[in-house]
């Protein structure tokens, strides 16, 4: 068959045969081929779990599909909180008609992912709705990760602390838009969509204070976050910030800030005076850090705030994602 | 808002134009500026090209640009 | 953001670094400064360069942001027109959060209505194509620079015959306005950083009445920060050799004709109207409607739409600011009961509001 | 606000605002309030982890709402693999427009069963479609369990085991199609969503075999994954199926066969001859399977199939539910 | 697959009728038994009365389902 | 699964036995029952009634599953409506599996098809409705059991001017039926388990030239178990008494004369056509199509409909269970190419087909 049709929803025969035609073959190990209600895993002494929904429009994007994004979205989730990713849950709403062999490959992609990231698929779920009740796919993956001694969190960032990020910020929000019906434009920005536990691993010591992904909300709303949590301020230098020219060029054209474009391939690390070096010269040398650089400061003065430094010296404010971020155009 | 870089006319077809900026392409309307030409700088507001830049001025902000963007890529 | 590294590289520095302190020399007595256009707010609150300016200079923002001086009457009429079952609301992004005196597009659409973002006038009239059967009807706010762009999805409606297409039109003028600014008594400016794109459309020469009439200077600015000091520094010029003239600092985009192309759509299809202004009140023949003989496109005239009471926004002190004469800080609402999450007066919403600028980029303890 | 709006899902203010004011109030508690990209939660030795997605429509039905089909759904699949459901995650899908009136009643549901069930919510995830890309709102909830000796699964069933379950069959999916948009008609039937760990606790012991909760499916369907995993067959007594009798009326009038009707808050359970009566009078206990019964046994001959004894004593097959069960006409 | 069980007549609105199968309650339509009354049982096949049971079947058939019902119940 | 709840108690087995001692002694020469109605091919399998018969009793399958009659070509046609982009397909739910040459209705409604399974005529009606700008089409499949619902829905549209509602008619009619197979040759058939449904409607004397003409008997059978085995029980008493006649086993149902006010309705909106049964043919006047009078309802000549061909499937034998010449199981293709999940033949689609039935309720090894 083509295509999605709702019996493959049915909870009977047709979605064995979809389970074990297409999630199965892709993805099978031996927690996922318990094939019971639950999936039986190894635990360990502390644990740290992370969910998230993919529901991105479109579901195939320069650098990546929706599937990837699933798989890194949860693993670096786990990696930024200080934990090794373990074992990923996988449930699919899928619409009918959805093309099965997007659906293959998006399976494809995900296990692809999974097995760059080194953790497995252990538990899965498929549900299928009436044609317009989705938009396509959306993904589930929720995240379980061991940890051995934890010592990141925004309780840690102290003043003085540097911040780092592992690249250019908003290659992902460019690439999506630049796919996205409605909005045509061509882009040579590509999704920097990729699995970092393996980076972290290179570069965690103590002295890391604290790390995120700036995911949906930018690396502008996810320091805003941090700064909050942390009763700090963060003070940016926008000189510093790195920036791929295509995004500066849709950037603008759409009248858009890279500061709250989404990334899916980047680490913000929080980092003490001491341990800066070594972090920047660990990330360098991984594939998925070369761009990596210090981007600004904590501090104590305005608490909750982060701060931007222009080039030419005045400082502003920069807040959270006030809405929805809208390519502005009058 | 208004933008303030210039793109570079890339193609011309009736009163559309394939516009560049830092690799980005994208269609505009060039029915106010129908004098334009391929390889001029175009000032792009609202999915239309408003005024053709000074040649002057475009190709130094363009160079400026694209010497930062190396700059960025060779740190 | 692009704006920034525009700037940036040490030329650019020595280049501001130049500016400023012409600034700061010719700057000895107090000049206060009126930047009209949005853009501008949004490029000096970006840029911090308040940060940079000796205090003498006085920033103050005008009526330009176009979002901010459409008035609640107007909002709530085409809010009433969004929420027609029939219609499709195209509209720039900008006007989603738009508050009217009860809900705003983007509620609206919350609640079933069929509201599109678009980036191009040509992209509503394509909406309008592919949906034979709904109303699509495009928001008209904007100054001069967005008219002509609007007047080419009309002209292009009528030579295809598409006739679901409209426009309700609430575009503005940008002379009126200065001219009401300048003949109202409360405002106190010294000189104006005039619009670099609105001129790109009507030519410096269509502010030359601010100088002749009414004896105050403007510059004709770009939008990079260096325009901005630039123009600045060009103003104070003009005081220091007691000149009063309307000045290009923009030359690469913006000739003392303006583009008469753009020029001639604009009237081909609009004619100016009295128009109220959000905190204005009527301005004479400061709007543009749609002339007669496009009627068919005018979605003013083919929906039967009420008349909506301009009712004024409890505190909501956006009129004294679009007149630059209290900053947005002085607002008893601002950041308090006012923010760009839940807005109050509609310099709040848009991002190029006074107020919003203000919130987003200076607004912290102890700035 | 009144409704869900874009700007929900945006990752900036207004999303923070919705996770704050609606799900952090109802669903509070030391782990999900670590507020981190990942939670911290403390391991045991052994792990069961499962997901399952909930697109269920009409999202509120008689006896229950999606938000606590999606709590019972996860802590039923743990508690039936021999678990002790300990943590959810809650990753929720919300259409543009939803009422936040009605996202509050289904988190306070989400709420309450999780309180019932003694299974906190530890982290979560939302994200905002536009309208039409989504029905209302779909839940994901992925639950981890602790495991302390396990017994249980395919793989214990013998011949000669007895099939009991703890109650009426059909009654979930009955008062779903009651509710349903085209096929309008009335019911006295409620859905039996209930979380059934403290039941199983209570009846859980040696001997026990084999559980699962036939939900989508069925009992047949159920059964027969069962057959077919332990290669054995199982032979049900028609008669001794639990029927509520508007279950019976509604099939009687709808054409639908109620071995492939939805439950929710049943579980199946293959126990050995010895801990039979133990197991029955333990469910019969206890409030939620005063209704228990044994409905058949496991046998040798035709492995992989589900057989039916009528009350005039022939045998058929149960198979499997084929494709949708669409209620049949003519 | 036509339903055997009968359906007690409810309520009558014009050419639509109540119908109750053990509690479950539905709208069918009378247009082939126009002659049917609150109380009839009738047969209901595709959203429409096809036929009226004959009193006396109908009414052991319902007794023999609540009767056999309650056995259950008292399980 | 109520059909069983209503057989069982005590006094039920009973009756049951008594049944079933009376066939057993009834039946010491073989005896070939076809029951006609795919309801009774369901009832038999789900009671397995066939564990309890003594092997004297053959028990063949008739042609009376609508579904599996449906011609291929017959299937193509509507198929191809339920693709055009204006038609709401209206159809009962097992309609949705069944495969044409190419595709099936749920592939179709995968690829964006708009195809609404309806509980009643009134249903499809009500979308036609609430779809003025859509034609909505209902797909007319079934006996006279279900005919004079759908002659109900045109009658109506007609009272109300609803004009984008229209039937395609694949109906069929049991007489005609009946008497090709008793003309046929090959069926071999001792007597017929009548259907208990259509006869509720055309009455037990419709049939009653199979056995005046043929000297078949038949007895018009409810669908209970005890039903079943009281039908076979008279059906062996007429052999033994010599008898050849209609009976009525469905005595709370069905009247010698049925309901008058249906057959009026099907007479006043219908008229007989001959008709393409698969794997019997054409018979002539088997089928019904609707009267001139109502041909803005007719969707066969509302739409521009191409013929397509009636193709053999090649390797199903449904042709010849329809006749109850073999068993399903004797076609090669059972359970191995052909099974409800992917059928290969219309009678293992529908849930009253044949092969479905012993497919599902029967096919274990060793059964
Ligand atoms: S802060 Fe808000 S209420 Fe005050 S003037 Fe600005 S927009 Fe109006
Ligand atoms: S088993 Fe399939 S192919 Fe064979 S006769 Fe039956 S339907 Fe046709
Ligand atoms: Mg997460
Ligand atoms: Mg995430
Ligand atoms: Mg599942
Ligand atoms: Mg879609
Ligand atoms: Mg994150
Ligand atoms: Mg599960
Ligand atoms: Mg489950
Ligand atoms: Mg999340
Ligand atoms: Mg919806
Ligand atoms: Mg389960």
């Amino acid at each position: 068959m083509e295509r999605i049709i709702m019996a493959h929803g049915s909870g009977g025969r047709l979605s064995h045969q979809l389970v074990e035609e297409i999630f199965q073959k892709h993805l099978s190990n031996d927690f996922l081929n318990q094939m019971n209600d639950a999936t039986y895993i190894p635990g360990s002494e502390k644990l740290a779990i992370t969910t998230d929904s993919f529901v991105i429009s479109p579901v195939f994007f320069r650098g990546g599909d929706i599937g990837k994004l699933a798989v890194c979205g949860t693993v670096n989730d786990l990696a930024v909180s200080g934990a090794q990713p373990r074992y990923l849950s996988l449930a699919v709403i899928l619409e009918e008609g959805f093309l099965i062999e997007d659906l293959e490959r998006i399976v494809m992609s995900i296990a692809e992912t999974s097995r760059k990231a080194g953790v497995p698929i252990v538990c899965g779920d498929t549900k299928v709705v009436e044609r317009g009740s989705a938009d396509k796919i959306f993904i589930n993956t929720t995240g379980i990760g061991s940890i051995q001694e934890r010592w990141v969190g925004p309780q840690y960032i102290k003043p003085g602390d540097y911040v780092l990020i592992s690249g250019t910020i908003g290659d992902h929000g460019i690439s999506i838009l630049a796919d996205r019906e409605g909005l045509e434009f061509e882009t040579p920005v590509i999704s920097d969509c990729a699995p970092l536990n393996h980076l972290i691993d290179s570069f965690y010591m103590p002295g890391v204070h604290c790390m995120r992904d700036p995911t949906r909300g930018g690396v502008g709303t996810t320091l805003n976050e941090l700064a909050r949590q942390a009763h700090v301020s963060i003070l940016l230098e926008e000189e510093k910030l790195p920036l791929h020219p295509g995004v500066a060029g849709a950037c603008g054209m759409l009248g858009l800030d890279p500061l709250y474009l989404a990334n899916e391939g980047k680490v913000l690390v929080i980092a003490s005076p001491e341990a800066v070096e070594g972090v920047l010269s660990q990330m360098r040398a991984h594939p998925l850090g070369k761009e990596a650089t210090v981007i600004g400061r904590v501090a104590e003065d305005d608490p909750g705030f982060v701060l931007l430094k222009t080039p030419l010296g005045g400082k502003r404010i920069v807040g959270m994602l006030e809405g929805e971020h809208l390519p502005r155009i009058c | 808002m208004c933008i303030a870089i210039p793109a570079r006319v890339v193609s011309i077809d009736e009163m559309l134009a394939k516009v560049d900026m830092m690799g980005n392409e994208r269609i505009v309307g060039t029915h106010l500026v129908p004098e334009v030409q391929v390889g001029d700088y175009v000032l792009v507001h609202a999915g239309f090209a408003i005024e053709i830049v000074d040649q002057q001025y475009a190709k130094e902000t363009e160079e400026l640009l694209i010497e930062e963007a190396n700059a960025r890529e060779e740190l | 953001m692009l704006v920034k590294n525009y700037n940036s590289g040490q030329s650019v520095k020595e280049a501001a670094e130049n500016y400023l302190r012409e600034i700061r020399e010719l700057a000895a007595v107090p000049y206060t400064v009126m930047e009209v256009c949005g853009t501008h707010t949004v490029a000096i609150a970006k840029n911090a360069l308040r940060d940079l300016l000796p205090p003498q200079i006085r920033l103050v923002s005008g009526p330009g942001c176009p979002v901010c001086v459409t008035d609640g009457s107007d909002i709530d009429q085409f809010l009433y027109l969004a929420a027609q079952p029939n219609v499709i609301t195209a509209t720039f992004g900008d006007m989603i959060r738009v508050p009217g005196s009860k809900k705003s597009l983007q509620m609206l659409r919350g609640e079933g209505a069929d509201i599109r973002i678009v980036y191009s006038t040509l992209d509503a009239l394509d909406l309008a194509r592919k949906n034979p059967d709904k109303e699509v009807v495009f928001l008209g706010v904007g100054f001069e620079t967005t008219v002509p762009t609007v007047s080419v999805s009309i002209e292009q409606a009528q030579k295809e015959g598409i006739g679901n297409y409209s426009v309700l039109s609430m575009h503005k003028l940008v002379p009126p306005v200065l001219r009401a600014l300048a003949e109202d008594e409360e405002t106190e400016v010294d000189g104006f950083l005039d619009p670099g794109h609105a001129c790109a459309i009507i030519g410096s020469e269509a502010l030359a009445f601010m100088a002749e009439d009414y004896g105050m200077p403007g510059v004709v600015t770009g939008f990079e920060a260096l325009d901005i000091l630039e123009g600045l520094a060009m103003l104070l010029r003009q005081r220091a050799q007691g000149r009063s003239e309307i000045e290009i600092q923009y030359h690469k985009i913006v000739k003392p004709e303006g583009n008469p192309v753009a020029q001639a759509l604009i009237h081909k299809i609009f004619e100016p109207v009295d128009a109220a202004f959000r905190g204005l009140g009527i301005i004479p023949q400061g709007g543009l409607g749609i002339r007669k003989e496009y009627e068919d496109w005018d979605a003013a005239r083919k929906f039967d739409l009420p008349e909506f009471e301009s009712i004024e926004i409890p505190g909501c002190r956006c009129g004294n600011v679009l007149k630059g004469q209290i900053a947005p800080t002085e607002c008893p609402l601002f950041a308090r009961k006012c923010t760009p999450l839940s807005p109050v007066g509609p310099c709040m919403v848009s991002s190029e509001g006074s107020c919003a600028a203000y919130y987003r980029y200076t607004q912290r303890s102890g700035m």
